[in-house]
């Protein structure tokens, strides 16, 4: 019959009106992300070992760092000098994380970074160590195909 | 006490030409433009879908007076949502053009802010602020939904401070 | 005598139901379309030419970016080319995550569609219903991989994340309930007389034109050509589930919705199937060389995306970045029949083919 | 009110009317104001969300908000647009919209004006508001708006014939065009309304009605996914505001006409419920029509234009004829009373 | 270097080709292998491969051998990984020499190889003699029969494979334009929906003047797709009803998918 189908609709939507609504509280209750979520970059500059895996695997090239030698003469290698993520075009596709060896470079659950400004979005390494809440805990990189980067 | 006028600052002169009622007009002013944010309905890519996500029962845009309408003439706020490809460039910036004052930019996403994943692409403009001025950066690739709420509330709030005390702000 | 004139419209590239920036020139003679041009490019990002200078997984993060209604299987054909041409193995448990994710996100676009499509057509509440249960999907990617749209999930032999705990008894309640919503779908829309109406007969064409205009997909099933490449030719694991290849009969917008509304329902067959036999345990990784390099040569692989063939055609040099990267994307293709379809109909109709279609613009335009 | 009709005019009898029309004025606006919050919250429940709540307390003054910023907007006129035109046109579709609200009678005495010919009164006048829109689509020199105007043009010309039609049984009934005539006639118990005697004119009506008012599944004109914003599309800041105040008092009008022609306006549903006031009956049916509309906007997808022609004229027009044969049957066979 | 010094294999003889995917794969056998890539593809495709001794019928261009060459010097760097992950099982010495690619050993033959001797003798026979300039089967896609024609002979050998019933070619899936630097090519994968028979097919051309028919007219779905390459590769089709840019604004200059391309307009 013409018409049922109309008032069959109807009735969803009268039904749904007395439905629990899914509304988050978002900026009021902080949004509990799950631990694997992709915000903002945390670094650890005392685990970094100036590998610049990192900054190879970027695809859009939006990490430089910048490493000096350990002031620490007893020890080799480098000591990380400067470090900056350019949010303006970081992706957050994990392949930072995902392929540095020591886990200085981690994700965080953060994702509030809006900003006035294009400048504000250049991040350097003592922003980044300062962005220390929320850390994933889950970093373990069985995926990682590569430790390699790019070539 | 001496008064040396030309020690007072841009700022404190705005401030200075201002009277209290002036003021608390200017704020109501603010709080009304800041509660009553009508994006134009501008799903460039990526970024768009998640757009539609944050008016999506979940995260619900409409709990902040953001209503989308499909036309320029009657949007306060345009949400680039996505990559400016240089084809979509003046097209944006007509769009921008046909909206009246006040009206606020948002870039969303990477790709608006400055070219993204696509800022060594040939056909893409390398950041919405070279065609419109732009009042607030989300980053991300996609922002998730949440992200862009906080970036309309950070607009909100620029808004109100703005009508307030008459600065303009560009870094907070 | 009146003077008549035809009316040039510009519909888009900003308009609200060309789902992102697509532009058709129209010319209307009254509300009736006489002739309509296509105009896109408005997001052609360079994705092929830039894929030139990076290395495999540093492509896949933009194949998310290129179907963003679908990053899944877009992931997958990329990944799928280079295991086919370097002939690595997949690890069970990989392969049957991939499927999973592949599946709910085939669930989940089509919810986008069915939402969005039905916006087009004027009813408001279907778009918020489809959001709120493609967000319980982009839930489970979250957590899986986290993100929720551009999830650069999976690596070239195998995925980044193995399933979390719990995880696999979410998609299964996930998929549980979703049978129940669908029929509330159908109660609230499909069966509604203004909603059949508008689609019933609109934009029909047969299986020879579509198979001559290299359709696939639903709008290709819509016609009644059985022809689903998880069944033709099949790749990943599909060859182990149960599942139906529904097809339409007159090929017209009311039977691309049906085989649609029906396609999510086989995609939880499927996914119910999938979930049964996931393997305990096992590695999520195959073995894969330190650099990924694939031999000189090159190779065209094709899979089902929700949009239909998606194809992934790479000719290597056998150097650590493809010498070409070309993708065939299905909404391209797809979309080239619209300028037939629309002539003689009227500017609503526009709108109802259009959406009938399922164009997701950043294919479009790649 | 109505001796200040009968007695001669003076100052003074203008001011009470000015004091009057104000009254209903700050009325229709605050039924606005609210109509507009409550069809987002009810569309919001009805699609699991909340809908705005933040501005205000509860979201109340979402509203206002949104008013008093678009009477803030920058007044724009398109520079190839039809000056004269495109600013009379929202004057135009505001004013007919608020001049038929005189003829509304809430109460026995409840009424601004008591015409004889009230629901001519209304039809004559809404007809107005078709040519400013019309004007609208035409000056603002935007062919999006020009489809939009002429699609509304030809639907609510349309749609006023059946609407017409299907109230002529009703004022068969009552023997009178006579808005609290036909009240009166409807007193008793709640099947002696007239939407049951007249069950094929109530659908007609209330098809024809949200046609008139044109709100989804009829929203053509301004149908966003074809038409971008309709015949408003050039409209911007407060003269967008007048569109859409004189498009929510049709609402309220329309749902007034229908509690009155076939809902047995202020009449309680049971005699015995008399001690409550009529005001609130009134009130109670009217609300239940405004939520009707907001319902359906939230359930229903939006028709095509030829059907929606031929759904006028051939599905409605038809019937409403029909309908005014057989009350005319039933009126010589069974008598006035239906 | 270890590895590469290590004494060939057996798996290894079946040339470059193999030798970069044995080495790539590291644990099993060029030969396991090949079959289990074959398993998905197309309907005949599933046979079991055959002896590895058969005799091979492919014809390969200088142009082609060169590049395998090349891929088996770069095969040599991928064999370092691959086989220190497959330390645990028996490796077979990865690295393939460069003598090998001069002398490819036979591999085993196609299942799609009759297919593809078909589809050329009927090219021959209907077309021209001189319509086919190579064929040979593309193994690690499932053993694409691929043909390459001559460019003045494209727009009949599309026709021949549209209308021929034993080749009914009703879908074109695909078409991709190549720049490969030293001549353009266009690449055809051509599915018969009937029989589920695919093929590719590739045109070459000039560089500087790079034209290939249209096939618009007979497949209707190569009208985009040839737009875009013109777009983007500046490939010329004669024949094309509407061909303009498609992706780029009109007034771009240059063809950015060429390998040469430099943008014109300075960045930010």
């Amino acid at each position: 019959m013409k018409g049922t189908g109309m008032l069959k609709g109807l009735g969803v939507t009268l039904k749904t009106m007395g439905s629990k609504k899914v509304t988050l509280k978002y900026p009021d209750v902080p949004i509990e992300m799950p631990d694997r979520f992709r915000g903002i970059q945390y670094f650890e500059p005392d685990k970094c070992i100036v590998c610049n895996q990192c900054a190879r695997i970027c695809p859009t090239e939006c990490i430089t760092l910048t490493g000096k030698p350990n002031p620490d003469p007893e020890k080799k290698g480098k000591v990380i000098d400067t470090f900056d993520i350019n949010f303006e075009i970081c992706i957050l596709c994990d392949l930072c994380t995902e392929v540095c060896p020591t886990e200085a470079i981690v994700m965080t659950n953060n994702f509030e970074l809006a900003a006035y400004s294009r400048d504000d979005l250049f991040k350097d390494r003592d922003w980044l160590y300062g962005n220390n809440t929320n850390v994933r805990q889950d970093n373990n990189n069985i995926g990682a195909p590569q430790r390699g980067g790019a070539k | 006490m001496e008064f040396d006028l030309t020690k007072i600052s841009p700022e404190d002169v705005q401030e200075l030409e201002r009277n209290v009622f002036i003021g608390s007009i200017e704020s109501l002013k603010g709080w009304v433009r800041s509660n009553s944010l009508w994006p134009l309905t501008f799903g460039l890519a990526c970024c768009a879908i998640e757009m539609m996500a944050a008016g999506a029962p979940h995260y619900d845009l409409d709990r902040f007076g953001v209503m989308f309408r499909t036309s320029p003439r009657q949007a306060d706020v345009m949400i680039v949502s996505g990559t400016v490809t240089k084809k979509m460039g003046p097209l944006l910036r007509r769009l921008y053009d046909q909206m009246p004052e006040p009206k606020w930019v948002i870039a969303m996403g990477s790709c608006a802010t400055a070219g993204g994943p696509y800022v060594k692409s040939y056909s893409v403009i390398k950041g919405v602020d070279q065609i419109v001025p732009v009042d607030v950066y989300i980053p991300g690739c996609p922002p998730n939904p949440a992200a862009l709420i906080y970036g309309i509330n950070k607009l909100q709030e620029k808004i109100r401070y703005e009508a307030r005390t008459g600065k303009r702000v560009t870094n907070a | 005598m009146i003077r008549t004139e035809e009316l040039l419209l510009n519909v888009g590239p900003q308009h609200p139901s060309t789902h992102g920036v697509f532009r058709i020139i129209v010319k209307l003679d009254g509300e009736i379309i006489t002739e309509a041009t296509p105009v896109m490019g408005y997001l052609h990002r360079g994705t092929e030419k830039l894929a030139e200078n990076l290395n495999y997984t540093q492509i896949i993060p933009y194949t998310d970016r290129m179907d963003y209604v679908s990053a899944m299987t877009n992931n997958y054909v990329l990944v799928h080319a280079v295991e086919k041409m370097m002939g690595l193995e997949v690890p069970e448990r990989a392969e049957f995550l991939r499927l999973i994710v592949m599946e709910l996100q085939r669930v989940a676009s089509h919810l986008v569609w069915w939402g969005t499509y039905l916006l087009d057509i004027g009813a408001l509440s279907p778009f918020l219903y489809a959001f709120n249960d493609r967000e319980r999907i982009l839930q489970l990617f979250n957590e899986l991989c986290g993100a929720r749209l551009t999830y650069n999930y999976m690596r070239v032999g195998g995925v980044k994340w193995d399933a979390p705990e719990g995880w696999i008894d979410k998609v299964k309640d996930f998929v549980r309930s979703m049978y129940g919503r669908l029929e509330e779908y159908d109660d609230l829309v499909s069966g509604n007389e203004i909603f059949l109406s508008r689609i019933k007969g609109i934009g029909a064409y047969d299986a020879e034109t579509a198979i001559a205009y290299g359709l696939s997909g639903a709008n290709l099933r819509s016609t009644g050509v059985k022809w689903d490449l998880r069944k033709n030719e099949p790749y990943s694991l599909y060859d182990r589930f149960e599942f139906d290849v529904p097809v339409g009969q007159n090929g017209d917008c009311y039977d691309r919705y049906l085989v649609r509304m029906a396609e999510i329902r086989q995609s939880l067959r499927i996914l119910e199937q999938a979930l049964e036999q996931f393997p305990e345990g096992g590695e999520t990784m195959g073995k894969v060389p330190r650099v990924i390099r694939p031999p000189a040569g090159e190779i065209y692989v094709r899979i089902e995306s929700p949009r239909g063939e998606i194809g992934c055609y790479i000719v290597s040099k056998g150097k650590a970045e493809p010498y070409r990267l070309k993708f065939r994307r299905p909404s391209f293709v797809n979309l080239q029949i619209l300028p037939k379809l629309l002539v003689g109909e009227s500017m609503t109709n526009l709108v109802t083919i259009l959406g009938g279609i399922d164009i997701v613009l950043g294919e479009v335009d790649c | 009110m109505q001796r200040y009709w009968d007695s001669p005019v003076s100052w003074g009898h203008a001011g009470i009317f000015l004091l009057g029309a104000l009254a209903v004025l700050a009325v229709v606006i605050l039924f606005v104001t609210y109509a507009i919050y409550f069809e987002r919250k009810v569309i919001g429940w009805m699609q699991f969300r909340q809908g705005p709540n933040r501005t205000g307390p509860l979201g109340l003054l979402q509203t206002v908000a949104d008013v008093a910023k678009l009477l803030l907007k920058e007044d724009t006129i398109p520079a190839k647009a039809d000056k004269a035109l495109f600013i009379l046109a929202p004057a135009l579709a505001f004013m007919p919209s608020f001049l038929v609200l005189a003829i509304i009678p809430y109460g026995l005495h409840l009424q601004f004006a008591d015409l004889n010919v009230g629901f001519l009164y209304y039809i004559a006048l809404s007809g107005i508001t078709t040519i400013a829109i019309v004007i609208a689509g035409w000056a603002s020199n935007n062919k999006y708006a020009l489809l939009g105007g002429m699609r509304s043009a030809a639907q609510m010309i349309s749609y006023e014939v059946p609407l017409v039609m299907s109230v002529v049984g009703v004022a068969m009934m009552a023997g009178s065009l006579n808005l609290r005539d036909i009240v009166l006639h409807q007193a008793g118990y709640f099947w002696h309304w007239n939407f049951i005697p007249q069950i094929v004119g109530f659908a007609v009506f209330v098809v024809a009605a949200v046609s008139e008012l044109n709100r989804t599944p009829f929203d053509l004109p301004e149908a966003e996914s074809e038409l971008v914003a309709g015949y408003h599309v050039e409209y911007s800041g407060f003269r967008f505001a007048f569109f859409m105040l004189s498009e929510y008092i049709y609402v309220y009008a329309i749902a007034c006409l229908g509690t009155i022609l076939f809902l047995g306006g202020w009449n309680p549903p049971f005699p015995q419920l008399d001690f409550i006031p009529g005001l609130i009956w009134f009130a109670l049916k009217f609300a239940c029509i405004v939520f009707f509309l907001f319902w359906i906007r939230a359930t229903l997808p939006r028709l095509r234009v030829d059907q929606l022609m031929g759904l006028a004229w051939k599905v409605l027009l038809p019937l409403a004829i029909a309908n005014i044969f057989l009350t005319a049957l039933g009126i010589e066979w069974f008598g006035k009373g239906g | 270097m270890s590895e590469e010094e290590k004494p060939k294999s057996p798996a290894e003889a079946n040339g470059p080709e193999g030798a970069a995917e044995a080495s790539e794969r590291s644990a099993e056998s060029a030969v396991e292998a090949l079959s289990t890539e074959a398993a998905p593809a197309s309907g005949p495709a599933a046979a079991p491969e055959a002896a590895p001794e058969a005799p091979v019928r492919r014809k390969e261009t200088d142009e082609e051998k060169a590049a395998r060459r090349k891929a088996a010097l770069e095969a040599r760097e991928a064999a370092k990984a691959a086989a220190a992950q497959a330390a645990a099982k028996p490796a077979p010495a990865a690295g393939g020499d460069a003598p090998a690619a001069d002398a490819p050993p036979p591999p085993p033959p196609s299942p799609n190889q009759p297919r593809l001797d078909r589809a050329v003798q009927l090219l021959r026979e209907r077309v021209a003699e001189d319509a086919v300039l190579e064929a040979s089967i593309n193994e690690p896609n499932g053993h694409l029969p691929t043909i390459v024609v001559k460019p003045e002979r494209w727009y009949a050998c599309a026709q021949l494979f549209r209308t021929h019933p034993e080749l009914g070619i009703n879908y074109l899936r695909n078409v991709a334009g190549v720049d490969h630097e030293t001549h353009m090519e266009v690449v055809y994968h051509l599915l018969s929906m009937d029989s589920g028979h695919v093929y590719a097919v590739k045109v070459r051309t000039d560089r500087e003047r790079p034209s290939v028919p249209s096939v618009t007219p007979i497949w209707p779905t190569a009208n985009w797709n040839e737009r875009e390459i013109y777009d983007l590769l500046g490939i010329d089709f004669p024949g094309h009803p509407d061909l303009r840019r498609i992706m780029m604004p009109d007034d771009w200059v240059g063809h950015p998918l060429r390998k040469d391309y430099a943008p014109l307009d300075p960045e930010v």
